[in-house]
């Protein structure tokens, strides 16, 4: 049963639904319950049918080691969100702000996505491959209009005529491809296709697609005003688990059908990945909204992840996954203080969190490892994911392209430093006695946090992926 | 696990038990931190006296020696498919930037006897800091080494930004921020050297058995030695050093000045020239102009300053001037006096940023023409300001004249691969600072300490009290020991140094000036 | 150019056919004021491809259906899609009582 | 040779060892003793210290100089050394000790002084609440002189010059609420440490070329017993074959050779130390010390130390011509110009540092006309050394029993203190008549061997200035005398009455000294070179003008001081006018380095350099700071909110990928 994750998910997004519509109002704080044990018991079932890979369904649907691993990335994002979630929704929050309608349509419309993100990473035919990336984004479109208030709505709007041009222009260049050479299954496309102009408008149709998605510049726009609309929690799925289906639908699209011209795009890559981790940081410096500079920071790391592709490096697959991982689970770190911090006060503008640190020491602490790391500060995870990526662009001889990235990441330590600045060095704000913490959000915080230490330091989990997947793409390329 | 992994851990551990009491229980804090930095000092005593057995018998037969010679090793590998080792231990560098490390850190936390105010933070994070320093000054691995290096910066930023004063969170950014650009540049040359090397490994004695092809070599010298040189204060990336150390409250000022710009310099002779000896034949004189400027620059600049501690933090970066220069001389004397001129300079300035702050406490002002006469009613505190001064100007009988007379021989002796016209030319230039440093060292001393009392708010303040004649006194006395009896330290570190300068000379093709 | 005139129905005259749909759709979507008429736009976006999928199926592969199986997924999907879009414009609407994107931008800097 | 057998020979070490011993004792342990035991245990600690060494140094004397018999050459002996600083292989400090003739002459000398210096300290300085610091400084300049004085090899003359130079620093500034003698340690220390620059520099252009020498004389020398020589070694340098090769050296440095730049490098230190035009500006500020270490420091022991250095490196400096002509000019300028200064000032100290500054020109012209085969200057410049130490010791502590009595520095205060202070009033006057050199005072032998030396060197224009400032010397020194012990009683000395006993001795034995030093047979005792030297006797041909010349300058300052009263005196000041008030002002040398300290390094250099800092390099860093910042909000100025516009973006987005990659790839 290759297919068993994927199905739990489902699963426990209709039985969401079913219960739902059973459930007193009061009771219905076991939702989130159910949610996150399917989720649980899916990352249990891929954990446990990890080494396996094989096909279904004529070879439409495959799973293979990289195909794992982004299904556990999927999953860990899923379940930590889901985790962050569950006080918004259940309403354990700050009186004055409202909380989140409709709990079980909410889990299961994020379920929905989690398993189009799951299908997508295992999807081989541009069928499976487009449905499933329309199953992952159209319930995002959702949950980004869930507050159903002005600011919401509009960044709901924003993001599906965006999200469809994308998907438009996405589907043009697989069009394209189609005709070219006549196959629908990817690494027949990959095997088949040869370089020409056709080729390449397909490619950079293609392309635009899918830095929609990791948004890279310049499609990157949609980013700031989404994440900004978005009810919180939202925003924290977007930020990862989106971006996770973005490398994803690259690695398909890359190494699967484009493989074997993979070196030809070095150059354009490079220069994509250097324009986004630029424009990115150098429009974080100036956000007060911190989901807004949220997004930019979360441009600026699509623009570190891609250097994994340079030079055809074996190591870049191991690279970017590490780092993807390194990268959920930071950014949900972060993100659960960002929420945690709006529940209990409504507050989102970065002076506001102006003395944090001196009424809640260990969410302020929490929250400077997590933004540490997303600078890339050692020991801490974000340090040595992207010193591996950097050493892939080192190798494959782009030196420019790291000392860009390095001096964006100085530039980023700026902006990051300047929220924790206002967490430490600030006078106390508004608040004197310490914020209440739920919980759930606390046992949350706490493993993502000491996960962001530890797997920077623990080499266990970089060797596992690196051992599972280094030569994954080889089969695409010769 | 061994000493030097004790070295490392030690300051951590202590941090780690700080974070276990209370905050409210400040005066149990800063015992723990004493009785902790107090252990280490003693571990390094006794490290430092096997070491010296060890190594000033290896002195003959390092002599010929391209491979530095590493003691107490340990090894464990970590990253296995990249090649990233936990791999530290010592040579006579590293053993004499612990010591000195040992012995700041101890009298940086008698300084901060009196920091009252969230006393738990301010320790955790400056033991914190000082765990970098030890990584860095004893792993030979690149990637650890570059993990401990940004460790070692980091915590400044929070250190500066809540305990300072004055304009403390734009010093606390500017210096962090340009030491992290100068980070950047060293992780791009570390890389490249990584990836040029084929060895894939980052251990950096095995990097080290590479020749580099030329063409590399030449634009990643300069990067390794500009990126270390932000940290070493090299001109023009010299700027965030008066602006943090002004900021900066006392024990930062002195673990900063005193350790972490050390750091520099032992990055750009360990990594940079180490590694690429070519590069650095290449670029050698192109520094060493620079480093000249900033010698001279520095202490002219020191000259017209108001704030005591802009006073000192120019007169670093003329002293840190000392250090690059020695490490751009590319010879044994340069090398040797680099590496004394980074002990000597890390005491003394740790001794006046101590003092610095001794004397603010007391006055409440740090503007050189406010006070007046203070050496009336803090004695003690005067005579070790002048020594500090007097080893500042390079006066012998004190580590700085040892460190400064092997920078200058250095310069003037030269070497086979640079013009020796200009190398005597620029020592010669460098030389005129020994007069500019004693103009500003005795202008500035001379008005704070000497003449009348100028307000009689001073008739009311007292002498140290007994930390701080321990801290000072600890310095004082290290300055004079290595002055005094340099050849102890000399017997420490020369083994250690053959190998960069045998290296040097083994590489490449000789452009023969001679 | 006088080829494409003469010569009978094919490849190059179906594509011609979807370029313009896709075209006007962007345009559309590039410049229409009505949020309405933007997912009309959508629609033609995708509807572009769709063509596209089912011109290469008939030129490219006659004897399979892979595209025009697409085609119909892409139909499905675009519906969806504008539903959502459509769901989303209604809620904002009720709150702004305007139609115009151009007055949607309270988030914006 | 029977050095093996003599325990002070073999412990040379000792006479250094003593007071720098003392030293660390006061500076370290004397601060826990109660104040008032602080004060009497310093003083005798110090003292007895001071003595023990002044002992050793005598049977030192006593025991090298009956080493060798008359005629034999007395060869430079090093009984101890150890390697101390290792630059490189074939580059070490071995600090030691060397004895030769001048090195146990200076030690003599030093002691001697030192330990009257401070007995006489004792007295001075009672009550002074600085009295535990006075002494622990004292005894730290004593360590640090004899270290100089028998510093084997040039780098340890180096450390230990520079030692002196920071007791004296802390001794002139010893009063140091007192805002003149705050800047006059600064400026004595401002100007040898520029001075020590070319010396510094001097050391390691010869450290540099004797290196590089090394290994082709290094056999040579092991076959002539020299074991175990380094390069910095005065051993190696003055060795014949090392200067033969020094002087073949066709190398040049800046214009010059290599030898006559080290030679004039080392030379500016020693001119710096020893206070020779043009660097002699620091030594009459520093009489702002107390007394008795202006006798110590600035008049018996450190300033002569350039005369010593140019002493020790004379082998040298005799291989270059060109060098050792700068020492004689500089020399006999510095002894005419500080006679004529000295003729006019009026504080009783400037007059004797003036007088010093004289004296150590003759010392040093002396040294300038000698050469290798005529060593008689040589000779001479150790021997006024010897004597200058003492009579011109006595004259400080005379003049400082004075000021002890009178509270002002100024002769016009004084006067009529002849009956007053009769002790005083004697030792002075034969102090001041020996510094006129008037037989058979010491000075008179000493100065008359030096000017027999300068016209026998055939440099006539030299022996003339010599002769002329020894009748200018006899002026200005007996106007002091006349003025200050003959003059009218001011109210200021109305009170005054004889210094306490523990003044008194050091006064009485340094005249002794002073009537005795004459007659030591210094020819036997020091020379150099090819002639073994022989005692010249005294040439009348010399003296009898010299001593001619002497008696006129007692009589117009009798004529001026005593038979003219004030108006006098007052009327040539005005009939000189401006060249008066000039000379008064000291050439205004002063306010010309002032005008280059503060108005040109200061104001041009220091303050540009600060300002560029801050404004330029740092401007530079904050300006990328803001550029940073700027683009960061231009690009946030392009999320306009408009969906529509990042449409746009997208589609243009997409066309460039496109047209990028047709570039890349078609």
């Amino acid at each position: 049963m290759l297919m068993l994750p994927e199905l739990t998910i489902i699963g426990t997004a209709f039985l969401l639904i079913i219960v739902d519509l059973f459930l007193h109002e009061h009771r219905k704080a076991v939702l989130g319950g159910i949610a996150m044990a399917g989720v649980l018991l899916a990352l249990g079932f891929t954990i446990g049918m990890m080494p396996q890979s094989g096909e279904l369904f004529g070879g439409r649907f495959a799973v293979d080691s990289v195909t794992w691993w982004f299904k556990l990335l999927f999953l860990l994002a899923s379940l930590i969100t889901l985790a962050i979630s569950i006080d918004l929704l259940d309403g354990r929050i700050d009186a004055k702000h409202m909380a989140l309608q409709a709990r079980g349509e909410y889990y299961a419309i994020m379920l929905f996505s989690l398993a189009g993100a799951m299908y997508l990473a295992s999807a081989r035919d541009l069928v499976t491959l487009y449905v499933s990336l329309e199953l992952a984004t159209i319930p995002l479109y959702i949950l980004t209009a869930w507050k159903r208030d002005t600011l919401s709505s509009e960044s709901g709007l924003k993001y599906v005529i965006l999200g469809a041009l994308a998907s438009a222009f996405l589907l043009y260049g697989l069009g394209l491809m189609f005709g070219l050479t006549g196959e629908m299954n990817l690494e027949a496309i990959g095997r088949s296709v040869t370089p020409s102009p056709t080729f390449w408008l397909a490619a950079a149709m293609v392309t635009a697609g899918i830095s929609f998605k990791l948004t890279l510049f310049p499609f990157h726009m949609w980013a700031a005003e989404v994440y900004q609309g978005a009810p919180a929690p939202v925003t924290a799925y977007l930020s990862v688990a989106s971006k996770a289906a973005g490398l994803a639908l690259m690695f398909q699209v890359f190494y699967r059908m484009m493989g074997h011209q993979l070196m030809a795009w070095a150059w354009p890559l490079a220069i994509l990945a250097a324009l986004t981790m630029t424009v990115g940081n150098l429009a974080a410096i100036v956000q007060n909204n911190i989901k807004r500079f949220m997004a930019f920071s979360a441009i600026s790391q699509a623009g570190y992840l891609i250097l994994g592709f340079l030079g055809n490096s074996d190591e870049g697959i191991p690279s970017m996954l590490y780092y993807m991982l390194v990268y959920i689970l930071t950014n949900l770190a972060a993100f659960a203080v960002i929420v945690w911090y709006s529940n209990q006060t409504g507050r989102e503008r970065i002076e506001e969190y102006r003395g944090l640190a001196r009424v809640n020491p260990l969410v302020a602490l929490a929250m400077m490892i997590a933004l540490f790391s997303l600078a890339g500060i050692p020991p801490l995870s974000g340090f040595v994911g992207k010193f591996f990526l950097f050493s892939i662009a080192s190798k494959a001889g782009f030196h420019w392209l790291v000392a860009v990235a390095a001096v964006n990441s100085t530039i980023s330590l700026y902006y990051y430093l300047r929220i924790i600045r206002q967490m430490y060095i600030e006078p106390v704000g508004q608040e004197t006695r310490a914020l209440s913490i739920s919980p759930v959000l606390a046992v949350t915080l706490a493993i993502t946090t000491l996960a962001t230490g530890a797997i920077g330091i623990i080499p266990m989990v970089y060797e596992t992926v690196s051992a599972q997947t280094i030569s994954w793409f080889l089969p695409f390329i010769h | 696990m061994g000493l030097v992994s004790w070295l490392i851990i030690l300051p951590f551990l202590t941090a780690m038990a700080v974070l276990m009491v209370p905050a409210k229980n400040w005066k149990a804090i800063r015992w723990i931190s004493l009785t902790g930095t107090g252990m280490h000092l003693m571990l390094t005593a006794f490290t430092t006296m096997k070491f010296w057995a060890l190594a000033s018998q290896d002195i003959p037969a390092m002599k010929t020696a391209t491979m530095t010679k590493l003691y107490f090793v340990e090894r464990v590998t970590w990253f296995q498919t990249l090649g990233i080792d936990y791999f530290v231990g010592l040579d006579g560098i590293s053993m004499s930037m612990v010591i000195l490390t040992s012995i700041i850190i101890f009298a940086g936390t008698l300084a901060s006897w009196n920091v009252e105010e969230r006393t738990k933070e301010f320790f955790v994070l400056l033991l914190t800091l000082v765990t970098g320093v030890f990584g860095v000054f004893m792993s030979f691995d690149l990637f650890l080494f570059f993990m401990f290096y940004e460790v070692a910066v980091l915590p400044m930023y929070l250190l500066i930004g809540i305990w300072g004063t004055g304009p403390k969170e734009y010093a606390a950014m500017k210096l962090t921020l340009m030491l992290m650009v100068g980070s950047a540049l060293i992780l791009v040359g570390m890389l490249a050297v990584y990836h040029a090397s084929g060895l894939h490994t980052f251990d950096l004695i095995r990097l080290a058995t590479v020749n580099y092809p030329a063409s590399l070599q030449t634009w990643v010298f300069p990067m390794f030695f500009l990126g270390f040189g932000v940290l070493g204060a090299l001109y023009p990336f010299h700027t965030w050093s008066p602006d943090g150390h002004a900021s900066a409250p006392t024990a930062v000022s002195m673990l900063h000045a005193g350790v972490l710009m050390k750091l520099g310099g032992y990055g750009a002779l360990r990594i940079a020239v180490y590694l690429l000896p070519e590069g650095a034949k290449e670029w050698g004189l192109f520094f060493m102009g620079l480093t000249t400027i900033n010698i001279v620059y520095g202490s002219f600049g020191a000259i017209m300053q108001k704030d005591l501690k802009y006073f000192t933090a120019y007169s670093s970066v003329s002293h840190c001037g000392f250090v690059l220069f020695g490490v751009a001389a590319m010879n044994l004397m340069g090398f040797k006096g680099a590496i004394i001129q980074m002990f000597s300079h890390g005491i003394m300035t740790g001794l006046f940023f101590a003092l610095i702050g001794m004397v603010y406490g007391r006055t409440h002002t740090r503007i050189i023409p406010d006070m007046g006469g203070l050496a009336k009613v803090m004695p003690w505190l005067a005579v070790c300001f002048y020594v500090g001064g007097m080893a500042s100007l390079g006066l012998p009988g004190f580590a700085g004249f040892v460190a400064e007379s092997h920078v200058f021989m250095g310069g003037f002796f030269g070497n086979n691969f640079m013009n020796p016209v200009a190398m005597k030319t620029l020592t010669i230039i460098a030389t005129v600072s020994i007069v500019v440093t004693a103009v500003y060292v005795l202008r500035g001393l001379a008005t704070v300490f000497q003449g009348p009392i100028t307000n009689h708010h001073f008739h009311e303040l007292t002498d140290a009290t007994l930390t701080e004649k321990l801290s000072t006194g600890l310095l004082v006395a290290t300055l004079a020991v290595v002055g005094f009896m340099p050849w102890y330290f000399i017997d420490l570190i020369e083994a250690s140094i053959f190998p960069f300068v045998n290296r040097l000379q083994a590489s490449g093709t000789m452009v023969a000036f001679h | 150019m006088s080829d494409f005139f003469l010569s009978p129905v094919g490849l190059q005259h179906w594509l011609v056919v979807s370029t313009a749909l896709f075209s006007i759709g962007i345009y559309g979507l590039l410049t229409r004021r009505n949020a309405v008429g933007i997912l009309m736009a959508v629609e033609l976006l995708l509807n572009s491809t769709s063509l596209n999928f089912v011109i290469f199926n008939k030129f490219a592969t006659p004897s399979a259906v892979d595209g025009q199986i697409m085609s119909i997924f892409i139909i499905a999907v675009a519906a969806a899609e504008v539903v959502v879009g459509m769901a989303i414009f209604v809620t904002l609407f009720k709150h702004r009582k305007t139609v115009d994107v151009t007055s949607m931008n309270l988030l914006k800097n | 040779m029977h050095s093996e057998q003599s325990f002070i020979l073999n412990n040379v070490w000792l006479i250094p060892a003593i007071p720098f011993l003392s030293f660390l004792t006061l500076g370290l342990l004397i601060r826990n003793f109660p104040k008032k035991l602080q004060d009497q245990l310093s003083g005798i600690v110090a003292t007895l210290a001071v003595f023990s060494a002044a002992v050793l140094a005598y049977w030192l004397a006593w025991e090298y100089f009956h080493l060798f018999p008359a005629g034999v050459a007395k060869q430079a002996l090093v009984p101890w050394s150890f390697e101390w600083l290792r630059y490189q292989e074939n580059l070490a400090v071995n600090v030691g000790v060397l004895v030769d003739p001048i090195s146990v002459l200076l030690m003599v000398v030093v002691t001697t002084v030192s330990s009257l210096v401070h007995l006489y300290s004792t007295g001075y300085m009672h009550g002074d609440p600085g009295y535990a610091r006075y002494f622990t400084w004292l005894n730290l300049f004593t360590f640090s002189m004899l270290g100089l004085v028998v510093s084997p090899n040039i780098l340890q003359m180096y450390v230990c010059w520079e030692l002196v130079g920071a007791s004296s620093f802390l001794l002139i500034g010893f009063y140091f609420e007192k805002p003149s003698a705050v800047s006059a340690s600064k400026k004595a220390f401002i100007v040898t440490r520029f001075a020590d620059l070319g010396f510094l520099l001097g050391v390691i252009l010869l450290g540099y070329y004797g290196y590089n020498l090394f290994a082709s004389v290094a056999p040579s020398l092991h076959a002539s017993g020299l074991t175990n020589v380094q390069p910095f070694d005065f051993a190696f340098l003055t060795n014949p074959e090392v200067m033969n090769q020094f002087m073949g050296m066709s190398d040049t440095f800046m214009g010059m050779g290599v030898l006559t730049l080290s030679m004039v490098l080392i030379f500016m230190g020693a001119a710096g130390k020893s206070a020779m035009f043009p660097l002699h500006i620091w030594l009459p500020d520093a009489m702002e010390g107390p007394t008795p270490v202006s006798a110590l420091i600035h008049a018996a022991t450190m300033v002569v130390a350039g005369v010593y250095l140019v002493a020790r490196m004379f082998p040298v400096f005799a291989a270059s011509a060109d060098a050792l002509l700068v020492v004689m000019y500089v020399g006999a300028f510095t002894a005419l110009f500080a006679a004529v200064i000295g003729c006019t000032q009026d504080d009783i100290k400037r007059v004797l540092a003036f007088s010093t500054l004289s004296q150590l020109g003759y010392m040093m012209f002396a040294l300038g006309v000698s050469s290798m085969d005529h060593p008689l200057g040589y000779t001479a410049s150790m021997f006024h050394l010897f004597t200058h130490a003492f009579f011109k010791a006595l004259l400080f502590l005379g003049a400082g029993a004075l000021i002890h009595a009178v509270h002002s520095n100024s002769i016009w205060d004084m006067g009529g203190l002849a009956k007053k202070m009769p002790v005083t009033h004697a030792t002075v006057l034969i102090a001041t008549l020996a510094i006129a050199g008037i037989y058979p005072l010491a000075g008179f032998f000493s100065k008359d061997e030096i000017l027999v030396a300068a016209l026998e060197s055939g440099h006539t224009g030299v022996f003339a200035i010599g002769l002329l400032v020894a009748g200018i010397t006899a002026f200005y020194m007996f106007r002091i005398y006349f003025v200050a012990f003959w003059g009218k009683p001011s109210h200021h000395s109305e009170h005054a009455h004889e210094a306490p006993i523990s003044m008194l001795i050091p006064l009485i034995v340094l005249a002794i000294f002073t009537i005795g030093a004459g007659f030591v047979p210094m020819a036997d005792l020091v020379s150099i070179g090819h002639s073994a030297g022989g005692h010249h006797g005294i040439n009348w041909a010399v003296a009898g003008p010299s001593l001619f010349v002497a008696a006129a300058g007692i009589s117009f300052a009798w004529f001026m001081y005593v038979a003219g009263g004030k108006q006098r005196s007052a009327a040539l000041a005005g009939a000189l006018g401006g060249v008066y008030t000039t000379i008064k002002q000291k050439f205004y040398f002063d306010e010309i380095y002032l005008f280059i300290t503060k108005k040109i390094v200061f104001r041009f250099i220091a303050t540009p350099i600060a300002w560029f800092d801050r404004n330029v390099v740092d401007g530079g860093v904050n300006l990328s700071g803001w550029l940073t910042r700027a683009s960061g909000a231009a690009l946030n100025s392009t999320q306009t909110g408009q969906v529509q516009t990042y449409g746009a973006w997208f589609v243009g987005g997409a066309v460039t990928v496109t047209l990028v990659l047709w570039i890349f790839f078609l």
